[in-house]
């Protein structure tokens, strides 16, 4: 057996977590949940920096619950930048490589591979005293990349990142994660649905400690069955194959725009939020902009907030099966719309992102 | 051909004698090294019996030497070579006019003293008890250099010290009337078979006596 | 910074000065070279670095991994260990040598046994000139030290671990930088409190010259005989110590954070 | 933390406890009682912590001002007074003795000046005793606390004062609190250094029964005399800190994010 | 004159600071700009943290330049939550008010209710060690709020929190900048171009220490000049009356969602991505979900990034003047798109966001 398994009970004060996960082999899992929720302890358990009791962490098929953390082969990025204040930023992330047997060159030659990898490079010779809080952040990540971990353990990597930084440090960290052999394992905590869409091929959501969803991230995320995953995912999500214009879904193409490093005949995930979904009569086929018009059969209809969520049947090939669409309660009126009714749905190829799917099958 | 080394213990009232003593010794014997550890008679005692190595013993005081013979550490009797009386150190000059041990009990007078449980102090109280006066003391110090040393710089106005010790110009000394009736005899006595150590012995009950006159100390 | 420190800072400053200067003021400037080169006072001297040296180097070696050891474990006795460590600080250090003779003494159950077994005797050589030093000297180390690991805390040494470092490694490469300043004044400490260590080493050590006498002994016995001497030579310690922290402290004392 | 660590710590360990052992040893616990309650050791015993108490206290008032701003504050002239104040570390506390007999004794320039206009004289008093002890425990003191506050940094009191914190506030309710585990040890050190205080007090003060003969003065007396009233106000001593550090100390010293 | 007023020239190492900056009596400023640009700088200065030589700064009229923090009466949430380690939640929240006179058991009293606010009451009497970063983070919002100052500089308020944490504080924060009475000036640096629209009235955009954008939120955000804002923010912005399900433009209604605090016939901003637009012929209208549809003529088109931004002509009363749509260059070549164009702009309302407006007229 390999990837990561583990079974987790610990209690702190009034806080206890519960978890058990479980994720293959070369994968990664999203760890999504409100503030205090357990992501921080359940990353620190997994990476020994809290050692629960009753624990029973395999990594890689090996029961690691009773060792200390450099004998984990993890990496990990805390939420606290905690960079050594005694060292350079270049010896802050040649620090993993060194423990771990490198020589000095060695270790400074990946530090300096990943500092760049990263787009920090011009800082290896700063005190981390002298860094922005943004620059501490990434020097953290490349810190914790650097150690080549079998399980590399992630806490809100792209907290603190500015616009330009978060989506090149998303873009690097899925190229870091799907480079990763077998053997390897990644658990990622975030608060953007868009890190775990791209980068996590599943999901597991915490709440006061406990497991409240998991699952592929495509599941998960497009049918959320809490309120919290719902405010926080909700969107529509595609399996398909990367086209030159977007995605081919069963045949069908759904337009869209290719985040940079998606590649055309690749798998790839296109993703569009349920407000950005327009819905029509089926005798009444709008000629505009929308790139993406085609029939589905409504599944549901409920209430969500101020709109109307529009759920379609699982039915059709193409894209438009078991899609969300938000209306405001006037648009449902005025088209008098039900269950069953036949319509067709428009959604505009520039709300639409095709990013890479992590691997070719992300279901179980 | 290799230096030999002597061990010499000597208590502090000795100090600038046994200087001189080790100082002649090594000129007469060019191949020796004298080393003299000076302290309070009883502190070198104890030294001995807790294991330090000397090869000579001149205490200040023969109670002091009959602890050390108990113990079994003497290869010698003791003899006695020399002996001492008080007397009062004062500012040079004397500017308080203090004439006796009486005028240690006057107000404006700082006076200070060996404390008890070494020789010059036990001296000290013996006297006063003979002369039966009751002088204030300031301090008690632990030896009699301490003593001579706060005469000396001038914080205390008169102290008791030995005869031997009021040599220099840097203070002055008022002579006690019946100042015999203590007095301090200093016996020595070897603590190893090795040759030298009764050489030294024999050096400074012989040729060591002038230098012992000189400095004040009495004869045996 | 409150103003209203200044003036308490200013009288612990003059506390300290003053006597400096009154000291400096009763130097005969004209005799100090003959004074510093007579044979007592280099003797005793040199006895005295090198003694405090060598247990400054022991205080390190065996009190930093006690403190760490009472930083970071977890064992419940751990808390008298440490009162036990402490004891020497408030132990009159003429006791201290007794203790010291009782035990390493001819007659103490441990110097008896090297006695008979290897027919070494400790008291009154250098050796227990050093001894003394360090046991009295070493809790300001491991106070120090301790105090300064407990305010840091583990979370760098936590992050080292998760890197993959192994304990050795966090403590070399972590814990001991991150620990400089404070052991850089547990040091300038331990050395102080060695170099001017008096009543163990009478005790326990004797004063021999070039053997037992340290400085403080030293001066001592000139003292009453020859102020002016155990004056020049204070001086010269003085100047030795100046010299030391003004050009070797402050780049470690002041901080990684500075 | 690494388990090569262990060994030196157990050897430091011993070389404390294992003459402390020997002194248990040769305790004549039968006369115990009766050398405890003899005047001298009561009289002693009394002095010693009266004067360490009140030193400490002076350490404590004038010590934390002046680390403060040591650490804090950004002259020039600093680092030269930081090494001013080490400056009766390094001096054999004998020397320092003569240093404040030569500033306030009756011939030196303050002396003589608190003799003429007041009509005090300060030598062989008890306030000469808390002069000389405050005089040696204080660098202790300034050493502990400027070394943490150094190493605490300046982020919170700089956050204090953004939230409108005067710095007098800042100074009481962030600086003082976050420093209380090493004032607590400047604390520990400084009472044990006055407390073992020695060769300035007996050149200072004197050593009057009562009035100046603090507990090393009277044990370093009774040594020639009688070792076993001197062992046992030792561990009477010992008892009395054993008693301090296991109960007052552990809180404050094991630190606010323990 | 009162508001915030400032000249402040610093160089610290490599990195040189150069800002003037004027904030009006009672308005907020956004700061935005990537990581290292010298916003935590500029803060600092503001606060009296870093003191240039070079620096006028006039608060509410007094130069406050020469002036140690406490004297400036501002209140600073920087960008690491510094929790004092020996108090309590609660007393964290309480130093302020102490500080400034308040007796303990009044201040204890606002601090409680600033936890209750910022929704962690029940954490008042816990080490702050003892907090989720998200925790801490909220403790030190309290913290920083509950100084009622002067000149308030919030230093990424939002960071670290939760999808449900984010928007209640930020509706918290608008209250609380919206509350504030003349004489106040609050600064808040931030990633997230929605933290500017909903909370400030002004915005600066910092690159490399230089101020390279400042104006109105609107008029930045929506026609940013230089790259960084554009890929921030570049929403369109439209301003006008909230009602009871949109906003009223000029008489014209657009549809929307109404954010929780906004009230009907209060001044409102309608927020809404370009992408989100579609268009249509203007002989083809649309019959389908999409409630928003107007005549627009298109200014410009030009190429952005994979897709073509289209902008429309500022000469028409209703929400469609000045607005951006994003197309796929397939669309504009479909359909025969050029400047010049009538076209109708068609946007659902539930891609329209309408938060309250900070005031009446946020222009200069
Ligand atoms: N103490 C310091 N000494 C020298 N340079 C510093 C120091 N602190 C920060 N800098 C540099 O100054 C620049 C501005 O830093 P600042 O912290 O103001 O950035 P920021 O805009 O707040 O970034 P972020 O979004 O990452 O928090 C950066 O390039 C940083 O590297
Ligand atoms: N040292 C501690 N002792 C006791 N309780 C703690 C400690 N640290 C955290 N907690 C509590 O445990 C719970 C989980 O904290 P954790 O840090 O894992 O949350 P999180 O999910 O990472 O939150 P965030 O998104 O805010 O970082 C919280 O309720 C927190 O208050
Ligand atoms: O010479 Mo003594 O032993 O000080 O009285
Ligand atoms: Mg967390
Ligand atoms: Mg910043």
């Amino acid at each position: 057996m390999s990837g990561l398994r583990a079974e987790l009970r610990l209690r702190r004060d009034g806080f206890a977590l519960d978890v058990a996960l479980d994720v293959p082999d070369g994968e990664v899992l999203a760890v999504l949940g409100p503030n205090g929720s357990g992501k921080s302890t359940l990353l620190d358990c997994l990476a020994g920096l809290l050692r629960p009791a009753d624990a029973s962490i395999y990594i890689a098929g090996r029961s690691v619950a009773g060792l200390p953390p450099p004998e984990r082969r993890v990496g990990v990025l805390r939420q606290d930048p905690l960079l050594f204040p005694h060292l350079s930023v270049l010896d802050n992330v040649a620090f993993g490589p060194r423990s771990r047997g490198s020589d000095r060159a060695t270790a400074r030659e990946v530090a300096r591979r990943w500092l760049t990898e990263i787009g920090v490079a011009e800082f290896a010779d700063r005190r981390p005293s002298r860094l922005s809080g943004g620059q501490a952040q990434r020097v953290a990540l490349a810190r914790a990349l650097a150690t080549d971990p079998t399980l590399l353990l992630l806490d809100e990597p792209l907290a603190a990142l500015d616009v330009d930084a978060a989506p090149a440090m998303r873009a690097a960290l899925r190229t870091v994660l799907r480079q990763r052999r077998a053997g390897r394992v990644a658990v990622v905590v975030t608060h953007d649905p868009l890190d775990a869409i791209s980068l996590a091929d599943h999901v597991l959501v915490l709440a006061a400690g406990r497991v409240v969803e998991q699952g592929p991230t495509r599941e998960v995320l497009a049918s959320p069955r809490t309120g919290f995953t719902a405010r926080i995912a909700g969107l529509n999500l595609v399996v398909g194959e990367a086209t030159a214009d977007g995605l081919r879904v069963d045949g069908h193409a759904l337009t869209g725009v290719l985040a940079e490093d998606a590649v055309p005949g690749d798998p790839a995930v296109a993703v569009f939020p349920p407000r950005a979904v327009s819905v029509f009569l089926s005798d009444d086929e709008p000629h505009g902009s929308p790139r993406n018009t085609a029939p589905a059969t409504i599944a549901a209809l409920e209430p969500h907030g101020a709109v109307v969520r529009l759920r379609t049947r699982d039915d059709r090939p193409g894209w438009t099966s078991g899609i969300a669409a938000d209306l405001t309660p006037a648009a449902v009126a005025d088209l008098a719309l039900d269950v069953g009714s036949q319509v067709l749905l428009s959604v505009k190829a520039a709300t639409v992102d095709v990013h890479p799917a992590l691997r070719r099958s992300p279901a179980p | 051909s290799e230096e030999r080394t002597l061990t010499v213990f000597a208590a502090a009232s000795l100090t600038d004698v046994f200087t001189t003593l080790e100082q002649r010794f090594e000129d007469e014997h060019p191949d020796v090294d004298v080393r003299v550890h000076f302290a309070g008679s009883s502190r070198l005692a104890q030294q001995l019996a807790e294991g330090a190595s000397a090869d000579v013993f001149a205490s200040a005081d023969e109670d002091v030497m009959r602890d050390v013979a108990g113990e079994g550490l003497l290869t010698g009797e003791p003899t006695p070579f020399a002996t001492n009386t008080l007397t009062i150190a004062v500012e040079p000059g004397n500017p308080l006019g203090i004439r006796g041990l009486a005028d240690l009990a006057r107000e404006d007078v700082t006076a200070v003293v060996c404390q008890p449980q070494v020789p010059c102090g036990s001296a000290a109280r013996e006297l006063a008890a003979a002369h039966d006066v009751e002088p204030r003391f300031a301090s008690e110090e632990p030896d009699v250099t301490a003593v001579l040393g706060k005469v000396r710089a001038g914080e205390a106005d008169a102290g008791l010290v030995y005869v031997t010790d009021v040599r220099d110009e840097a203070v002055d000394e008022v002579a006690i009337d019946g100042a015999e009736d203590a007095v301090n005899t200093y016996p020595i006595a070897t603590l190893t078979e090795a040759p030298l150590a009764a050489e030294f012995q024999r050096f400074v009950l012989g040729a060591g006596s002038g230098v012992l006159r000189d400095a004040g100390f009495g004869a045996p | 910074m409150p103003r209203a420190l200044w003036a308490p800072a200013v009288l612990a400053l003059a506390l300290v000065t003053l006597p400096i200067a009154g000291l400096l003021l009763r130097t005969d400037f004209a005799r100090l070279p003959t004074l510093l080169t007579s044979d007592a006072s280099l003797h005793a001297l040199r006895l005295s670095l090198l003694t405090a040296a060598l247990s400054t180097v022991l205080c390190v070696l065996l009190g930093v991994p006690l403190a760490v050891v009472l930083a970071r474990s977890t064992f419940p006795f751990v808390r008298v260990v440490r009162a036990v460590v402490l004891l020497p600080l408030v132990l009159p250090p003429v006791v201290g040598g007794f203790a010291l003779l009782y035990s390493l003494g001819r007659n103490g159950f441990l110097g008896y046994l090297l006695d008979v077994t290897a027919g070494i005797t400790v008291p009154f050589t250098t050796a227990a000139v050093v001894i003394a030093q360090t046991f009295v000297a070493m809790p300001f180390l491991v106070v120090s030290v301790e105090g300064a690991l407990r305010a840091t805390g583990e979370d760098f040494e936590r992050v080292a671990a998760t890197l993959g470092a192994r304990p050795a490694t966090v403590f070399t490469r972590v814990t001991c930088p991150l620990l400089l300043p404070a052991l850089a004044s547990g040091v300038v400490l331990s050395f102080a409190r060695a170099l001017g260590e008096f009543g163990a080493t009478i005790t326990f050590a004797g004063s021999l010259q070039g053997v037992t006498r340290t400085l403080p002994l030293e001066v001592y016995a000139q003292a009453d005989a020859d102020v002016d001497s155990a004056v020049a030579l204070s001086l010269l310690l003085i100047v030795i110590a100046v010299v030391v922290i003004v050009v070797a402290r402050p780049r470690s004392v002041e901080g990684v954070r500075a």
